[in-house]
């Protein structure tokens, strides 16, 4: 009993000592621990930036995908009982959200509209309407249109179903695209900071090895002079996060509050400030102060051998 | 304490050292290892802490097979082997005291008795009032003493010098000898490498003599033998 | 005389022997070497994909530009010869490249294609076209569409200029936005891969201004010590060069033989291959030549005061 | 050669270790200098060839002042001067050639010079058979003589040896001493700070004893004087 009570005691010591040499090293080691901080920042900053970037693409994406909509025309013969029936048909559809119904009249003010000067040439049509009756469906996830649009069509008096099949088709192909391109330069950035890091790291290190040899002859253990490092390697990680997560939210928060002047087009909305960019710095801290332990670590391993 | 039977040593780039050592030294002993430079007396001692693995032979330290034992086990052997070597090997970015008290932090003494302990050793040898120094800061003879002082610190077994004396004037060295023999009075085994015939022909102890790799002489209140 | 020619030849061999030494350093440095080359070549395949991406993009951009053309509407009133002498007066403009004639049955047939389903509704009026004649007009630098519009809109018997005015200032608003996004992200990309090199080399140097120290103690003078460096970063920058340039050249052939089956969308059309690729690789090269030469001068500065 | 008028240092740490020298060494003198450990012998040799500067006094060293000296010119200054360094200094990445041969390329000798010059002078320090090695790879004292090969290797005007027998068995250091006393019978200036009461006594010259970090004794044909 005695004995395990002492023995824990004196880890508890120990513990604090590694902590306290970790925290001396980077002191010590000035401009080394200047230039691996150096990197961490530079690097974060990158990952930090095309990471708020691509987010906020995907968003952007999401946001056309879901103003597709399917137009059901409704036959001319269509007497009004069997338009509300058609109505409660499409409703009873499982992956349908919203369906609005759209008279023939403001179907043409729509269509005159959407052509602009063009469109005032077909302002004669009005007594004669050529159009018809619709309803708007909107789809709970836009991937859906194709399946929602195929089963209304076999709802009785219903004409046709639009949707812009070939536009919406490329639209979610040209998404689909564009979402592995950002994945794949996501995954390789991140891949890339983890390299550079613990590369950069691994180098002052290895500028350490006869010291972490003289350690060993003095009779430490790996443990005890991997634990400094440790520390040292996590303290590398959260120091160089402090920049990129101010320069993150910062930025952030300047092109949140003046996007809608830089930039005028409707479908351009960045996610909200709050949570994303706190979410963001979290993750940045958590990918500096990772690697710049397991740097830290994997590098001093090579060197315990003595 | 100390038994080595036909160890030979080849380094990587085919140099022999150590061409059939056989030295057999009983705990509490004071040996003295002479030899010409080159001779293999520093290779001989890196044998007996692991800095060097031998080609050939068997070596034992306290009872211990140092061939069966284990990377794991290294550490706990050297620390009850206090080591001055021929290039001192400080940690260049800690303060004399840091250096010193690391050899009884390994061994997770407590805060209060590593402050004592290393103040202790530094009086001893004339460096107390240079405790806050790096070594960068010091001459080369007060970085040899700082050597000295980390190998005694922690009151080990077995203490082995390599030159200790080599950058010390005739004064300190006579004053690091004492401190030696006081040592060696509670039992402690001392080795140690040396050039310096005053010292062995003074204090009369065993010799080994090391020439081309091996043993040539081996006497006990011996002299340092080479005639100039 | 004789003494000028005595010292040219001496100072021929020792920049021999700093060539030769500035390569043996790569081989000394051993760990240090893989790592800092590890270091460049990770950056820079990061600038070399990203700067493929980019410039294709602005290519692609420029392509939409292109398609951007002019309709003149030609008056109903308007007889024959008018109609060949509006055609000369629009190509007189001297931003204008091509002109074209479409009748107005043309222009017919072209909306109801256009319009797909829908168009179908819009056959019956063949017989009774409300279209006009028309003229379609590229400038040669799509910029200049706004200024070559107004022109025409001056010409006689000219009833009005189409060319989507909000859907163009648009697009080329957006382009203009891509464009700097871009350009911002390639120049920060580009410093953050100088820094992070230099950096690197840097601390190989910083573990080695011991060894700078004792070269001048033996009576270096500091172009002595900096040749051997300037060569050393030099093959640092080469060596970190060759796999992003195999890796951008391999791929960028790939994705340019097989990118009409990965995406098919009439836009995307890759810069060519030839001479694309090789003017990157050589980008990329000079990059890491430049870079791995300045880092490797200025770390070793800061030792030279010894 | 060398004259030192009222030099005082004081290192940034607030260490005085020169206390006002005055000091004055003519071309072709063997001169040795002794003291107690950090007396403040290096830093007395180190003003010389401008590793320190003082922080009072006149350096002058082969009649240019070292205190106007711009630093473009330091590395000249040092062509004309072999230095020993107590801890060697030696380039760990070249090999024993390279480092030699290190002294000729920045005078930008030709290659068959160098390599002729380099195996005489190896030969001289015995280690002609090592030359291929990395200081690693050798023992404390063989690093001593490479040491001095290449402080002597240019024929430098001044040699300056600090310890340079610290590491080095009796036999080895009288070679070496007969080495340096025949370079300066060519009318090279030595100057050397040692340890060794017995080659002061022995091979006598001038002795400059110095105590902290002034001189306490300046006598042609000297005893090493400290009393054991
Ligand atoms: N790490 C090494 N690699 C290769 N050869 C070595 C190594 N260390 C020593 N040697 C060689 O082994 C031989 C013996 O060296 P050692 O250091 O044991 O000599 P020593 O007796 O201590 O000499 P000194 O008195 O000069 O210190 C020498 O010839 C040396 O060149
Ligand atoms: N770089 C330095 N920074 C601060 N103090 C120093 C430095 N170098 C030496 N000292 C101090 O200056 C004093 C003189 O040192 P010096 O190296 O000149 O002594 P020394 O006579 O050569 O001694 P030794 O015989 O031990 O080599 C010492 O007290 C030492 O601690
Ligand atoms: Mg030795
Ligand atoms: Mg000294």
């Amino acid at each position: 009993m005695m004995n395990i009570e002492v023995n824990t005691a004196m880890k508890f010591r120990t513990l604090r000592r590694h902590f306290r040499e970790g925290g001396k090293n980077i002191q010590r080691n000035g401009w080394m621990t200047i230039a691996s901080v150096g990197a961490v920042t530079t690097t974060l900053i990158l990952v930090g930036a095309f990471l708020a970037l691509m987010l906020n693409l995907n968003q952007m994406a999401d946001n056309i995908e879901e103003d597709v909509e399917i137009k059901a025309l409704v036959e001319v013969t269509a007497e009004e009982g069997q338009v509300d029936e058609i109505k409660q048909q499409i409703e009873t559809i499982p992956a349908v959200s919203t369906v609005e119904y759209s008279s023939k009249e403001e179907e043409l003010n729509e269509l005159i509209e959407s052509m602009g000067e063009e469109g005032k040439t077909w302002e004669m049509f009005e007594q004669d309407n050529p159009l018809n009756d619709a309803f708007v469906i909107k789809t709970e996830d836009p991937i859906e249109t194709f399946d929602v649009a195929s089963e209304v069509e076999k709802i009785e008096n219903i004409q046709e179903v639009n949707y812009g099949e070939e536009i919406v088709q490329k639209l979610f192909q040209f998404n689909k695209y564009a979402r592995n391109i950002g994945l794949a330069l996501i995954i390789g950035l991140v891949f890339t900071a983890i390299f550079l890091i613990s590369n950069t790291i691994k180098i002052t290190i290895m500028a350490r090895s006869k010291e972490i040899g003289i350690m060993k002859l003095v009779g430490a253990t790996n443990g005890f002079i991997r634990w400094p490092f440790f520390i040292e390697g996590l303290l590398l990680g959260i120091l160089g996060s402090i920049i990129p997560i101010a320069v993150i939210v910062s930025g952030y928060y300047y092109l949140d509050a003046n996007v809608s002047e830089l930039i005028n087009f409707k479908f351009v909305s960045l996610m909200p400030f709050n949570p994303f960019a706190w979410q963001l710095s979290l993750l940045i801290l958590g990918i500096g102060a990772v690697i710049g332990v397991w740097g830290s670590v994997m590098s001093v391993r090579k060197f315990l051998k003595v | 304490m100390i038994d080595m039977q036909g160890v030979y040593k080849t380094y990587p780039n085919g140099v022999t050292a150590l061409n059939g050592i056989d030295v057999k030294i009983d705990q509490g002993e004071f040996v003295y290892v002479v030899g010409p430079s080159g001779a293999g007396k520093s290779t001989f001692i890196k044998m007996i802490f692991r800095e060097v693995k031998p080609s050939k032979g068997i070596v034992r330290v306290n009872n211990m097979s140092l061939h069966n034992l284990k990377w794991k086990r290294v550490p706990y052997l050297r620390r009850n082997i206090g080591v001055v070597y021929q290039d001192f090997k400080l940690l260049p970015k800690l303060t004399v005291f840091e250096n010193v008290a690391f050899a009884l932090e390994v061994i997770e003494e407590t805060p209060k008795v590593v402050r004592k302990r290393v103040m202790e050793v530094l009086d001893l040898v004339g460096l107390k009032n240079k405790a806050r120094f790096i070594p960068d800061e010091l001459s080369g003879g007060e970085q040899q003493r700082v050597a000295i002082a980390r190998a005694i610190v922690n009151h080990p077994k077995l203490v082995i010098a390599d030159e200790p004396t080599g950058n010390l004037d005739p004064e300190t060295s006579w004053e690091i000898m004492k401190i030696l023999e006081e040592i060696n009075a509670t039992g402690t085994t001392i080795l140690m490498a040396t050039h310096s015939k005053e010292i062995v022909n003074t204090i009369k102890k065993r010799v080994i003599a090391i020439e081309d790799g091996m043993v040539v002489r081996d006497e006990h209140r011996g002299e340092y033998g080479y005639e100039i």
